[in-house]
Parts: C-alpha cells; structure tokens; sequence
C-alpha cells in the first residue's frame, strides 16, 4: 500500500479505459512515447478486444524510475471513458487512487459510490462539442482532451507533447490545429478545477537516452531483414500480421535496387498457413533465407510440413507470436500456449530447435540468430515470441549491428565442391554436428538429389530396410541433441545466500525479476534463470543441479516449460525439483503473481501480500 | 524366380542434341509403377521433351506430392533436383522455390487425388498466382496408390473396379483452370505420345502457370468395362480439337498454312507454337469461346484434348512482384543486409 | 539354438519371400489360414512395400503351440521367390534351416554357398509352364505350386487346404480346378523329391477352436458398428484404409433399413483429412456418434481442429493406426510414434484421452469404449492401433457381446427436460466428472446454444476476461483428469519374486510376455504392465510406485510412452526409475528384442544372447 | 462516454408469423461490427427471410467459419443453434452436421477469405456434394478482420485503402460455382435488401447447395475511392439480371405474366421461385448460356445479379447416399446394433 500524502515522482500506473475504433489509441501511445521523452522508464500494454470497433479496450501505463515496468495490478490513476466497463474500471483504482471520467452528463451516485478515491469529472464531451462540429473529429479529440487534464495532472512535458504533434501532423495543419485546441482544453480545465500536479507525479530523468521505443514484431521483421531474409510466405492473423507489415515497409526501404529499381525480397501472402510453410520450405529447398510468421492456429495447420522439412532437412523459420489458446481462443489476450506444440510439433519422432526472446531488442536478436541455426542444422527453427511483446511497444536498448557479420549458411555445397566430389550423397558423410552437406538446385548436376519425406537411408536413396530407415532418424536426433551447445546461452542471475532458483521464458522476464527484487527486499533470496533456447545446454543443467527447489513461472495452464525441462535434461530428481507458477489468463504477467505464489510456498518467509492474493485470484 | 521387371524408358536413338547430352541423359530411376501404367508413358514424353528442348538437367527442378503419380519424377531426369513432398502440398513448395530461384525450368506432377482433393486450394491459388512452371496432372479417375477409390475427376456414372457407380459430379481441371484465369490450359492422353510431347515443350516453354491434364489410365484399379478413364473408353471419345506444333526459338516458321485454321503464338523466350485447329471457328485464344466450345463438347461425352486455351499476354509471380533478375536466393548478403549506418538512422523513429 | 535332428512339432518360423503383385499374398495367406484351422496357435505378419507391383515383400508365418506367436527373428524355413532379395534372404535362415527356391534355372552355387543350411530346389516355373498357358495364371499358380510342396514340408492337412479352395473358387469351378492342380504338383513334387516332412512340422491341437482369424481394422470397423456410430468420415492412408472398407462392408450388411431399404448410415469419403475432422465434428455436434479412420499425417492435419473439439466439448472419435514416420515415412511399416502428437495435439493448452488396442479383439473392444468415453467426457478420444495389429491376421478369442449393452450418450438434454430448465448453460452445472450437459440441435430452442473456439465462459457466452476463461479451462484440466477412473484399467502380470517391472503398450504385447517368459526361464523375474489408456488410472500409479526399476518397452524413437507416464503421474522419482527399450525400425516387436536389451542391463543375470545382440544391433 | 451504439437489428413491425413468431424472435445479439459494415445489413436481411418462411428458429443450424462475416450468425435467430467453427472449415462441420441430422434447415455464413483462400477446397467439395445448405459469403474484397489485406475476389486494379493495386486476377464465387455443377447461383448486395430476401428464402428452400455471392462493403478497410468493392461502386455497376420472386408451398401464383421474361420453378418443397429476366433471351436454367452471358458481361465490368442460375434436379448427399428419412442422429440404437446373434453368425466367416 503507497502512502499518497508524500509527493510520489516517477513511480505510478494509471489505466485508460476505452472503446476500440475511437482513436483512443494514439492519444494513448502519444501520452507514452512523452513520458519516454521525458527520460522516464515506462511501458504501456494495450488491453485490446479481437473485434474492428465498439468493444471495450483498456492501455495501462506503468512509470517506474528503477525500469519495472512489468505490469502492474493497481492504479493510481483511471481514466474511465467507457460507460459498459465503467462499474468494473472503478473497482479497480486503489484504495487512496484518481478516476477521471466525462462529467458531461451527470454520473448517478452509486457509480460515484467510493469514498476512498478522488473523482476527477472533466466535462469533456461538452468541450470538444463546443470546439467541433464533425463527429467524427468530436470523437477524435476528446481522446486528446483528457490528454491534455493528463499532461497537467501528471506534469507531462507540454513542450514534448507540442513537439510529437507537430512531428506527426508536419502535413496536416488543420489537424494539427485540432489537436492543439483539444489539448489545450484539456489541460487548461484540470489546472483550473484539480490542484495539479497529483501527488504521484513525473520529473525528467535520463534513463532513456540510449534507448528506443519499439514492438516486438517490428524488431522481429528488422531481424529478418538484417538475416538476409529474400523470401516471406504468410497468411494474415492477430498477433502476428504486424511482422509481414514491418517486414514488407522495411524491404520497401531498403531492398529495392539503386539501379535497376527491381526487389531483392519476395513476399508471398499464401491462402493458408499450410501453404505458407510449403512456400517456406520450397524457397529455403532451394536455397533461399525464408520464414513465415504465424501464431497457435497456423503451428497447427503447418504440422505435416514441420515434419518433412524435419525429415527431409530442410531449413525453416517460423515465428510465432503466441496468443491465447486453445483453438481459437482468445486472439488478442497474450499467453505462452505453444510450447510443446512446438517442441515436438508433427506425427511421428520429431524434435525441433526453439528460441525464446523476452523483450523486442531479443526479438531482432533471436531472429538472425534462427536463421542461422535453420541453416547450420537444415531443421525448423521456432522463433516464440508472444502478443505482449509482439504488439506492444517496450522500452529497450538501441539495436546493434556488427557490420562484420556474415550469415552461417551451413553445410552448402559450392558448384567447385560439387565437381571436386566423386560422388554427391545428401546425408553422409556427417559433421560434429551430425549434419551433412547440401547441394543446392541449379548449382551442377553432380549435386542433383531427389528429395522426399518418405524413408530414406545415409545416402539419400529411398529405403524400407529397418536399420538403413533408423540409422538416419538417429542421426537426427543426435542432431538435434548438438544444438544445445549453439543456441543461446540462459540469462542467470545469481545472488548470494539464495536458497532456491526461479526459472522463466520470454515475456515473463521483467515481471520475475521485479519479483526476485521484492522477494530480495524480503528477505528471501532466489536465484534467476531465463531460458532462451532449447534443447537446452550446460547451464541450464547446471542450474538445474545446484538448486532443490526451482519455481518455473510460465504462461500457460499445462506447465509446458516444465515438461521440457523435466524430459529433456538428465538431472537427477530433476521432475521433484520443479515447482509450477502459471499464469495464463491473457493478460502479461505481474511481480504479484510471482510473489505471491513463491511466498504462498516459500518457507522461511513472511505471509503472502493479501492484496497479492486476491489478485491471483482474480488473474493468477 | 518371379519378378515382374518393367523396361526403363526407352531411348530409341543416342543422338546428342544442342548441348550434347542423350536421351538416355534425360532419363531417371527404373520405374517402380505397374506394367502398363499410364503414368510410366507421360515420363517417357517428359523425358523426350526435356531432351528435345537441350534443357540442362541440372536447371531443371522437378517436384511432385504423394501418389503413384508424384512418384514418376523419380523415373527422369536423373540429373535434376528432385522433390517428392508431401500430399496436395507441391504447389505451395513450387512456389516457394519458384520465388527463390526463377532461373530455373520447373515441372510439377501431380495425381487428380493430390490436385484436386487434398490439394485443390493450392493448385487454384497456383493457377492464380500465374506461377511460372509446368504442371502435369496424370489424371486416372482413382486414388492409384491407396488402391482404387473414386477421385475428385471421376465422372458421374463411371463404375468402381467393385461396380459401384460414382454419383458427385466431376471437377475438371480444364474448366476450373479456365475460370481461374490460367494462361496455358491443355489436356492431352499418355497413350497419345506424339500429341503429348509438343504440349509439354510448349509448356515448358510458357512463362506462367501450364496445366496439361494427362488422362493417363490406372491398368491396375480403374481400366476396366464401365470407367470413363481406360484406356479404350478414351481412346474411343478422344477428339484432337487444336493439334500443337512446337518450334525453337532459333528455327524459323517456314511452310505457308491456312491461316484460317492455324494460330501461331509466340513464347517469351522467343519460341512459337502453331496450332493447327480441326475447327476454323475455334479460337484458343479467346478464353470465353474457348469455354462455350468445350461445355458443348464436353457436354456431347467428348474428350476435346490439345492445347485448348493458350494467354502468353500476363506476367508471372515475379513479374507481379518486380523482383530482381538475379535469382534470390543468388543475390549477394552484402546487397541484402542495410547494415549499421542504416540502423542508427532507422531508430530515430523509434523515440 | 534349436537341435534339428529331433523333431519339432508345432514350434517353427518361416519366411516367404516374394514380389507384391505377383498373387502371393492370398496364397501364403491360405496357408496360414490352414494351420490355424488345423487347431495351432500361428501368426502371420505381412511386410510389403509402400508400392503396388513389383517391389520385395515378405510373409513370415510363426508356429507356436504355447501360442508365443510374436514376430520370430530367426527362420527354419524360406521361400525365396524374389530374385532381387534372394542374396539377402539366404543369409537369413538359421544355422540348420531350409531354403526352398525355384531350380528351373540353375542357381550361381555362391546363391547356394551355405553349407550349414538346407537347400530345397523346386522347378516351380516349369512345373506350372507345363501346367497352364496363359502368363497372368502362371505366375498366380506358382504360388500355389509353393504352397503344395509346403504342404508336404510341413505336413499341412491336405484336406483343410482342399476344404478352403472349395469355399473360395466355389463359383469358380476353372480356377478352383487350376488350383487343385497347382497344389498337387508342388505337394507330389515334394514328396518324391524330399523326406517329407522336415524335422519341424505340423501337428493338429485344438488351442484355437474358440478363436477367430481377423486383422484390427475389421474388428475396429466392427466395433464402430456395434458402438452405434452412423457418420463415417475419412480420407484414404495407409494403413488405415482397410477400417472404412469394412466398415462400409458391415453397414450394407446390417444397417440397411429392412422395410425402406434405406441407409441407417452416412460413408463421407472427405476431400483432405482436415475436411475428414471437420465432418466428424459436425456430425457429432448434432448428437450423431461419428469416427475417422487415418494414420500419423492425417493427425497432423487434424491438429487444428482437435483444438476445436477440444475446447468446444464435442465429442469425436479417432482412429489411427500408426505408421513409421516422421512425414510420409514408411507407410506400411508398423511404429508406435504417435503417442505425444495424440496426447497434446493442437496448439495452446491441450490433453486428450487415448486408448490403446493390443489386438484386433481389442480393436473392437475399445473402439465401444472410445464412443461411450468421447460422449461421456464431450472431447476427442484416439483409438491408437497400429500397423501390424490394423493389417494383419491374428488369431484372437471370439467376439463377444452383450445384448444388454447400451451405449452410454453422456449428459446429453432431452425436450422435457430443457423445457424443464429456468434457462440452460452450456458449460454449467457441472456434475463429478466436471462435465456439464450439452443440447442438441432441433430439441428445443431453449437448447439453443452457440458453439465457439473462441474464448468462453462458464455459461457458454463470448468472453475476454482471464478468470471467465480460466475458470472454463481449469475444468478442462479436472475433466481430462477425471478420464482416468474411466479409461480402461492397465493389464497387470505380477510373478512372485520379481526384481522389476516391464511397462508397454499396444501391439507389443505378445513379444513382451514372450519375453518375460523367457526371462522367468533364466532367473530374471519381473512384473508385467500394459496401459490401455490414457490418462492414467491408480493402478498404473500403483505399478510405477511398487516398483524401483522399470523398462518401458515401445516402438518409436523418442520413448514417447515414457514421457507419458513421466509427466501424467504422481510417482516420486519416476523418471529416473523408469528405463527405455525402443525399437522402431518399422517391423513388428520381437522377444529377442525385450530379452537382448533386459539381460544387457539386468543385473544379476545372464550374458545376453550373441544372435539377440546381433538382431538388435540390425533392427532394434 | 464516448461508446458507439449500434441498433439491434430492425424491426418494422411486430406481426406475428403463421407460427406466431415476431420478427423480434428472429433477431440475435447486438451485432459488435463497425457501424455501416455490409454485413449488418445481410444480417437483417436473413432475420426478415426466417421470419417470412415462418421457420420454427431451434430447426435452424447456422454455421460459420471466422472472420467479420463469420462472427453474424450470432447476430440472427437466437433460438437457433449456432457453431462458429474454425477459419475455413464451416463446409466441413456443415457437412457433418447435415449428414447427422437431414431435418435442420442449414445456413452458413462466410467471408471471401474464409471462403476463397483457406476454404476454398472445402466450399469446392461441398458444392460437389450439393449439401443441402444455403451458403452466404459476405463478399467485402478483403480480411476484414485481420485489417484489410486483400482477399482472392480482389479484382484486378482495385486498390488497398493505403492505394496498392491488387495484380491477382480474382476468384468469382459465381463462375467458380458454376464450373463445379453448383444447383443454385445467385450475387446480390447488402445495400440491395429487396432482392436479397426473397433470394435468401429461394435458397434456404431449394435443396442442395445454393450459393450466394452478397457484395457487402467493409467501411473500415475496403469502401474507400478505388476499391471496387466499396458501397459506391458495387451501386454505379450493379446490374440486375433476374429478380426472383418467392412464392411459398400454400399459396398459388395467381398473376399472368410474360411467359417470354418470366420462368417459374418449383421446389422441392412445393415452393416457387418465379424469375423475371431483365433479358429475354437470358435462360437461368441453361448452366451453359449462364455461363457465357456472365463472361460477357463481367468482362464489361458489370456486377450481374439475381438468382442466375438455379437447378433443382440433381439430388443432395443424402439422396447420393440412399440415407433413411429419419434424421441418423435419431435412429434408435437397437436399429443400429445388429447383437449378438448377428455377431456370432458372422464370426463363422472369419475362421
Ligand atoms: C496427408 C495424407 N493423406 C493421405 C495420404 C495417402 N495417399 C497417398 S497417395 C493418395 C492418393 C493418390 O491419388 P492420385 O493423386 O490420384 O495419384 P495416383 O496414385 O492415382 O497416381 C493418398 C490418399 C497421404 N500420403 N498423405
Ligand atoms: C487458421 C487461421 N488463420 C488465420 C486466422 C486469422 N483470420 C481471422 S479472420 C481472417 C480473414 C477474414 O476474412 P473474411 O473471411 O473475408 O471475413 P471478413 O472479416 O472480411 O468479413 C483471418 C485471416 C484465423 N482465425 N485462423
Ligand atoms: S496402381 Fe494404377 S496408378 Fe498406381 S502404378 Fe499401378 S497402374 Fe499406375
Ligand atoms: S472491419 Fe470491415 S468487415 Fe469487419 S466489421 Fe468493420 S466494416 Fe465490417
Ligand atoms: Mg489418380
Ligand atoms: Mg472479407
């Protein structure tokens, strides 16, 4: 519980309750991208309904000077603009917290009906009404109007705000015009009526500086662009359109040939996710750096060609942007659903490479580095990212590139190897990592090979002959056991005295770390393991040794990081060792969660946080 | 000791053609197929074409998905790269790998079961794409390799080996492709190899999507009295409406012909295809004409076969996407990485 | 090592080597069929090629009067009638055995450098050259040539075979005459040229008067019938084609209504098997019981829509009979690899019930079981048979059934009591098995409902709210869990002073009791466990608990059972206890197999037998 | 509070039906599409044919695959039950479904995506089934859903909201139906609901598959200038060609009229459907003049629409199938479990 006499800077969360198709999310991301200006760490997670407008939507914000910016689970500040979620939203304002709403119509009392909050009643309606006259733009800027209360509320940097406008509207000067009017309305009521600023407040800080403001799927794209990706096959869906956005706006920008004005990319949107895999492996068969995007329902379509890209060793990336399963489920809500659909992802033996980036810097990591597996282990390789970090924009460190990097291409064979061989054999003779050269299409005859899904033995040639059959699925599982030592090395992060070990995956970072801290300032201390690839390495294994009681926070309701965990590592009592903490109700995860559930178990150790509790509930 | 041992495909002469290369170079694996079996003729007609046309093996991609039809690229062209997918699957695979490498001569073989059942959206989206290859459909009315069922193209009243009458109307390829847009719509027959081998040089030869539905009997499940697909009920209803002549790009049209009856259209590649009519009113180049033409026909019980309908006017997938000449999957990393000067000034935008 | 010069009656191995398409198949069919008349525990195993004509296939037939009729590895006896594979086939026969082969041409002698083995020249093509005219009957009569000199050989009763021609060419009076005359050759051909019969021979017992001949797919197929199943959709693969043959079969036969002459069933030969799913779905949805029939790459197109039923609570029944994969694989070579993709198949959070036939009686068995469980659990359930179990004749008890029977529709509302409602919910109240009863289409418009993947709540509207969508998945979860008291129960083999457990599954049955025979014989005694469902019951727990070294015996690569009974029980320390004898080389289990890799480990005991260890090394 | 409202669907008047039923009992949800979207106006449109044809709403399945289009069957007749599926696959579960229980009226409602790119094989196959169903495909040009990608009925030339130019040559529903033997073809408008009701109780009677192409214009992605699917467009070259009148089973058609411009057609169920052809010499009945009159003008860039093609000949599966009349999914058990005796019997077969 915050105590809100003491004047509180850089260190709230406010929720904006909407309705989708307003336009309530630029002024959202507007508000944002400021507090980010002003050098603040902050992040804001967009609460969206899978439907085009009319539905309830919600943008939560979280400032934090010390960088946890996981989400948080009470307000300090609402701003409830949407009558149908109204009840609900002020509910949600903590006890001592603001809510902003539309005073334009007198409210009745029971929704007023909290004594232990401020309401805030700014008439914008009415303001905006006044100003325009198009309803359309009436709609538009009231979303700018409670901006500009916000701005003054919260000591927003106006200049900043006057600056992303102009920035944006440089073009459209009536607009501009509009904006400012709104804004300033906005902001001129809240100084009139509310002693501003509110007693949690911002002040610039420099912690932003050498960082950037992006979603996961844009660095996602910027890493396929910086792989050398020429060929994309896709078919549209939530989460995961906005990487074949990104990636067609950036080849646009950066793969059109100076001089002959022709495309160095070829984007291919399929008619089904099973066409776009098809399309993937073709081009990569063929030589090409090729992915697809997709999320849980294209993994489930693109099952049968996972598998003979897997047989036939056929390099592949797919990104997956995990939503909330199963089936259809919930589109636009976040979850990590996908795992083991992944991991072992088509009928019969097979086990694939996957790659778990935690925030967009990693996502455009993690991206070239897929490529280069796929290409180095000719397999599938799992890019696993997820609706929170995929569609929301985070704060993180400016990417680097390394001019002197040069994609692993693999195994291929050049036309002078080719001619050099006295006779080309597609799977012997096998590498250190158990992968054999290929030849590619077109490049010389010596190195034609006839591909296929069905049996086949060392040399490539069909067979039905049982040793010849297991003698190449063998390989592939020794195959795929060597790249534990090229995928990315785990982020651990010990402490002394810790007496357990906490493992996470992507998104879940942030939020456990901020629990590890809050645990810390308990007293009780954990150590931090992010996994970051599987098959998983030493470290992993090591991590798994050197603790008895590990917690494994993840967001889904099967605990399916466990299970690899537990199949694939050959830790002694490795099963007993590994506690779960799920969360998977579609919204990101929260320090609370964590917390909580650790603290629930976790014996020497104070008593769970009440509040921590009814939130699990609630959520966890 | 019994075993039933089948010819490989024959090499009537070992003359080397342009680039020097035999016959017999254009040949593939011993086919594992039934004696008889239609298919085994088309890849004698594919082999003979590839070799007529100086194709190097090694430009050439061959690819197929899963049926004793899509095993026959196996049976030639040894010396090209090969790929037997998964089932209904190969359209979506010749994309892709058409848009990797479009230096190369893609020939795709399918069944009616692979194409038009399981496969049937992405052979139509193909087909929409304009993709650049040949697509051989060896259309035996059944599912040869899972051993007889009734496929998508088998005729109403066509009897099963058992008897039984199929009672869902047909889909024909020739009109599906028509509808669909297709540039190059032929049907022809495997017992038919003098008619067979032209289409397939002109096929190939084409730049965009070149369907031929070869009716191409299944000795073994769907040849006997009462199917519409033997070889003697096709044979009897055969009728050669466009005969197609193919000529190099290099040799030149010589002979006058009646230009009533015959059509000549030129190839992006600089090749010609006459095409002799048996009708004077018949236009394969009038996609709607060509329709009603063969409704009519059809309707009468025909098997209207030749090069039916030809459109070298549209551009191919590459054309649509203005990529660069160079194959992809050739051009150079440094061309395709912007690099970190690039970088740095992109995330300005990112503040 | 077998003694040879005493005689063997009733305890012998042969392989038939032959070229598919050549007629060979019915002939050693007929033989087998015979000494199963012939009162003697036999078996039969067809290993043919993924091919119509022309291509090697096998027929190895076991003799064995305990009934150990699991696959043998060694032979007594081949009939090598493949040129192509005659090299091979040679090196086969024990040390002791017999070769018989077609001496019309004469044989290079290093074809008959073996001189610890028996060669059998039988000039089969001239004999039926002088026979018959027409080419197709030569070489269909040459099968039955072999089939009459084994008949001497062997001491097959000469009246069974005659009685079986008789029924099969009953209305074909020429060929049942060509037949006779074949058979006759090849028998006097026999017995003027060998001491007729071999040392091993037959001998008639009554063990299998109250036993059948059927393969699985029949018996499934039957059981589909007898469950009361009216929609069948499907898309042809092998191995499981065979199942809607019979079913379609069985229908003409008693589902045709006596008055209308009407169909009390619907065959949907589907265009794909997405579409084969989609079918199913539908047809179960509107209180239909509905099945498909495929193998492993129709599992995988199925993926998504398993989701479906899954997370919409309808019920559907699916039948794979597994192949060897991964892909396309080996499509008529035997595997248990399908295990997880049926476990956890969809993306997002996901668990199925799957059942496991060992034999085609069980086939029919279970496939009841799979309509009463899918309806009364309102999911998805996998009748996991196999190849060899699907395609093959096995001798098994008769069918039994019981009039009483009634299928059990699970919670399904009838008019009345709708209208009886206040108002129905689809997903409450739930009752013990956490199952909440659905309405069928057409009842009554207070039964209407609207299906969705889409995220839902407890009473079956639309929501995006994490503990609404919780609070329906949770139940989920129990529901699947409560499937365990359901499933049928384990088959448990305890031995007093056994120092272990064997775990296995499905068609490994035979071989493993062989082996555990085996074993017993050698001092090595262990308990004996074969699962028939999933999830799993206490007594499986119970199994793993009371026992501190286990061998999981299954055929696929990956020991998918293994991580089954690793991450679904509740046993402490299983992993670690349990221990894994694959074998997945695409023919069926063997004993020499289990005994092999059990006496390698299994301390104290033997040395492993040389020949086993070389047969592992070459097929397991 | 800013919070847009949209009207349930409407209902002019509350006369009850001849089964006492008001309109009102015909609608369903409020709809939570954008304001104006196409879609809401089919909605209506459908509530009104129920409401006409006097259907008892829990005989109603009505099925959808996803997408904007597939979320509007929860928008009509909330008595019925309803299944919105997986994207793609409606014809499949509407198949089953329809297998399962032949005495439900079905409707399925899809998108252009859902339809022609993932669906596409499916809708193929169950108009070769001729499933008794209606089939309405809310044709917008684009994923309406997934925010405005061009779909495969994108024509040529038309352009994205940020003014990219479709290449693709399109898929018409129509011609594709027709190719594919489809009993019932007909196009209309979602801004044309005069035609469409009386088109929708043409095809929720007709048995087999009727299909309705209904252009109906997405106002967020694809209604801007440019797009040849906008409300604007469809309205400036909408052409009607045969207006269809419903007459049900009861009531007689009294009313001479020119014999020359009209045709009647009678259901199986005893209703009527009486064409007036805008065109004397356009037959609706003749699949094969259809066909080239629809070329022909489409080929002018015109929208033809109106029931253009309607056949009631051909049986639906159930009649393929020979299926007895009481729906499968309510044969008594004991007629389907042929016992013990049965078993035994047969058993003497496998010895
Ligand atoms: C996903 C999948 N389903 C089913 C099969 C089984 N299957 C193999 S070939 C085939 C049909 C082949 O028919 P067609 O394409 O006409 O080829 P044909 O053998 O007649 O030449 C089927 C159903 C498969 N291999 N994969
Ligand atoms: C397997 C799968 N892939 C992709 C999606 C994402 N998706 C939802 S709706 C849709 C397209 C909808 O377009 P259309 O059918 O035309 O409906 P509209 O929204 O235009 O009415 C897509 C691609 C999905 N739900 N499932
Ligand atoms: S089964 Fe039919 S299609 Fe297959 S190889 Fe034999 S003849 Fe050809
Ligand atoms: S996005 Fe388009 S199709 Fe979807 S509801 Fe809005 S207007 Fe309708
Ligand atoms: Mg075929
Ligand atoms: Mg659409």
């Amino acid at each position: 519980m915050h105590q809100n006499r003491v004047v509180r800077t850089n260190d709230f969360a406010l929720k904006l309750a909407n309705v989708n198709g307003t336009g309530s999310a630029s002024a959202n991301g507007l508000m944002m991208q400021a507090i980010f200006r002003m050098g603040i760490p902050v992040s804001g997670k967009n609460l969206f309904p899978s439907n085009i407008q009319g539905l309830p939507t919600w943008y939560e914000v979280r400032v934090n000077k010390h960088g946890r910016t996981a989400r948080a689970l009470d307000y300090d500040l609402i701003v409830a603009m949407n009558a149908e979620t109204y009840a609900r939203d002020v509910k949600e304002v903590r006890s001592g917290g603001y809510l902003l709403y539309d005073s334009t119509w007198p409210l009745d009392d029971e929704l007023l009906a909290r004594n232990d909050i401020t309401f805030l009643g700014v008439p914008l309606a009415r303001m905006v009404n006044e100003i325009f006259n198009n309803s359309r733009e009436r709609i538009l800027m009231k979303n700018i109007a409670y901006l500009g209360a916000l701005v003054a509320l919260l000591d927003i940097d106006m200049a900043i705000i006057d600056h992303m406008l102009e920035e944006k509207f440089s073009k459209k000067k009536a607009l501009l015009e509009s904006n400012h009017k709104a804004l300033r309305s906005g902001h001129d009521y809240a100084i009139d009526n509310f002693d501003c600023p509110l007693p949690f407040r911002l002040e610039k800080m420099d912690a932003t500086g050498d960082k950037i403001l992006i979603d996961g799927n844009t660095a996602t794209a910027l890493g396929c662009v910086y792989a050398g990706a020429t060929v994309a096959a896709w078919y549209p869906i939530t989460p995961s359109t906005s990487v074949m956005d990104a990636f067609k706006q950036f080849c646009q920008d950066y793969r059109r040939d100076k001089e002959t004005g022709k495309n160095n990319y070829c984007i291919l949107q399929a008619e089904d996710e099973l066409a776009a895999i098809g399309m993937v492996i073709g081009a990569a068969w063929n030589g090409a750096r090729a992915f697809t995007s997709t999320s849980g329902p294209g993994i489930s379509l693109m099952n049968e060609l996972i598998g003979l890209a897997y047989y036939a060793e056929i390099p592949a990336v797919i990104v997956d942007v995990q939503r909330t399963g199963p089936s259809t489920g919930m589109p636009t809500r976040t979850q990590q659903g996908d795992i083991l659909a992944c991991a072992y992802a088509s009928h019969g033996d097979t086990k694939h490479i996957l790659l778990f980036p935690a925030s967009p810097d990693e996502c455009f990591e993690l991206s070239v580095t897929a490529f280069d597996l796929a290409e180095r282990f000719q397999t599938p390789v799992f890019l696993l990212s997820d609706l929170d970090i995929g569609m929301n924009d985070w704060v993180c460190p400016r990417l680097k590139w390394d001019d002197s990097f040069r994609p692993n291409r693999g195994r291929v064979l050049s036309a002078a190897e080719l001619e050099a061989l006295p006779k080309f054999f597609r799977y012997s003779p096998e590498d250190a990592d158990h992968v054999a050269a290929r030849s590619l299409p077109g490049v010389h005859s010596k190195g034609a090979f006839f591909t296929r899904g069905s049996g086949h033995n060392k040399l490539g040639g069909y067979t039905e002959i049982p040793d010849e059959y297991q003698e190449v699925v063998d390989r592939l599982a020794r195959k795929h056991r060597a790249a534990a030592k090229a995928v990315p090395a785990p982020v651990i992060r010990k402490q002394a005295g810790a007496t357990f070990g906490i493992i996470t995956v992507g998104g879940c970072d942030l939020a456990v770390r901020e629990a590890i801290d809050e645990l810390a300032e308990r007293g009780v201390i954990a150590d931090y393991l992010r996994v970051r690839g599987f098959p998983f390495g030493d470290d992993v294994e090591a991590f798994l040794r050197s603790h008895d009681r590990i917690y494994v926070v993840e967001q889904n309701r099967d605990a399916q990081l466990r299970t690899l965990l537990t199949m694939e590592t050959s830790v002694e009592g490795v099963k007993e060792k590994l506690k779960s903490v799920l969360v998977y109700g579609g919204f990101p995860l929260s320090s609370r969660h964590v917390v909580d559930a650790v603290t629930r178990e976790a014996r020497p150790g104070p008593a769970p946080l009440a509040a921590a509790a009814a939130v699990a509930r609630k959520e966890g | 000791m019994a075993s039933i041992k089948k010819p490989a495909v024959l090499h009537p002469n070992l003359r080397p053609n342009a680039i020097g290369l035999t016959m017999r170079d254009y040949e593939g694996a011993m086919s594992t197929l039934c004696a008889g079996c239609g298919h085994d003729s088309v890849t004698a007609a594919i082999v003979r074409a590839f070799y007529e046309l100086d194709t190097p093996p090694h430009m050439i991609a061959k690819l197929s998905g899963i049926g004793c039809s899509s095993k026959t690229p196996t049976y030639f062209v040894s010396g090209a790269h090969g790929f037997n997918s998964a089932h209904g699957r190969m359209p979506a695979i010749a994309t892709g790998a058409n848009a990797a490498n479009r230096a190369l001569t893609y020939i795709g073989i399918s069944g009616d079961g692979d194409s038009l059942s399981i496969g049937l959206g992405q052979l139509c989206h193909a087909i929409r794409r304009n993709l650049n290859m040949l697509y051989v459909i060896e259309n035996n009315g059944v599912y040869g390799l899972t051993k007889g069922q009734f496929s998508a193209s088998a005729d109403v009243g066509t009897k099963s080996k058992k008897g039984e009458a199929n009672r869902q109307s047909p889909i024909d390829p020739v009109m599906l492709a028509l509808t669909l847009g297709a540039t190059f719509v032929a049907r022809s027959f495997s017992g038919d190899k003098a008619q067979l081998v032209p289409l397939l040089k002109a096929g190939l030869a084409h730049r965009g999507f070149a369907l031929i539905d070869v009716i191409s009997p299944c000795v073994t499940f769907n040849d006997h009295e009462g199917s519409t697909k033997s070889y003697l009920h096709t044979r009897k209803h055969l009728l050669q409406l466009v005969q197609a002549d193919f000529v190099p790009p290099a040799r030149e049209i010589t002979a006058d012909y009646d230009a009533g009856s015959t059509v000549n259209v030129t190839l992006h590649d600089g090749s010609n295809v006459r095409l002799s009519k048996v009708e004077r009113d018949y236009d394969p180049t009038d996609r709607r004409a060509v329709f009603a033409s063969l409704q009519q026909r059809q309707g009468r019980g025909e098997v209207p076969t030749g090069l039916l309908y030809v459109d070298k006017g549209s551009g191919d997938v590459h054309d649509m996407n203005g990529t660069s000449d160079t194959p992809l999957a050739q051009v150079p990393y440094e061309k395709l990485c912007p690099g970190s000067a690039a970088l740095d000034r992109l995330q300005e935008a990112f503040r």
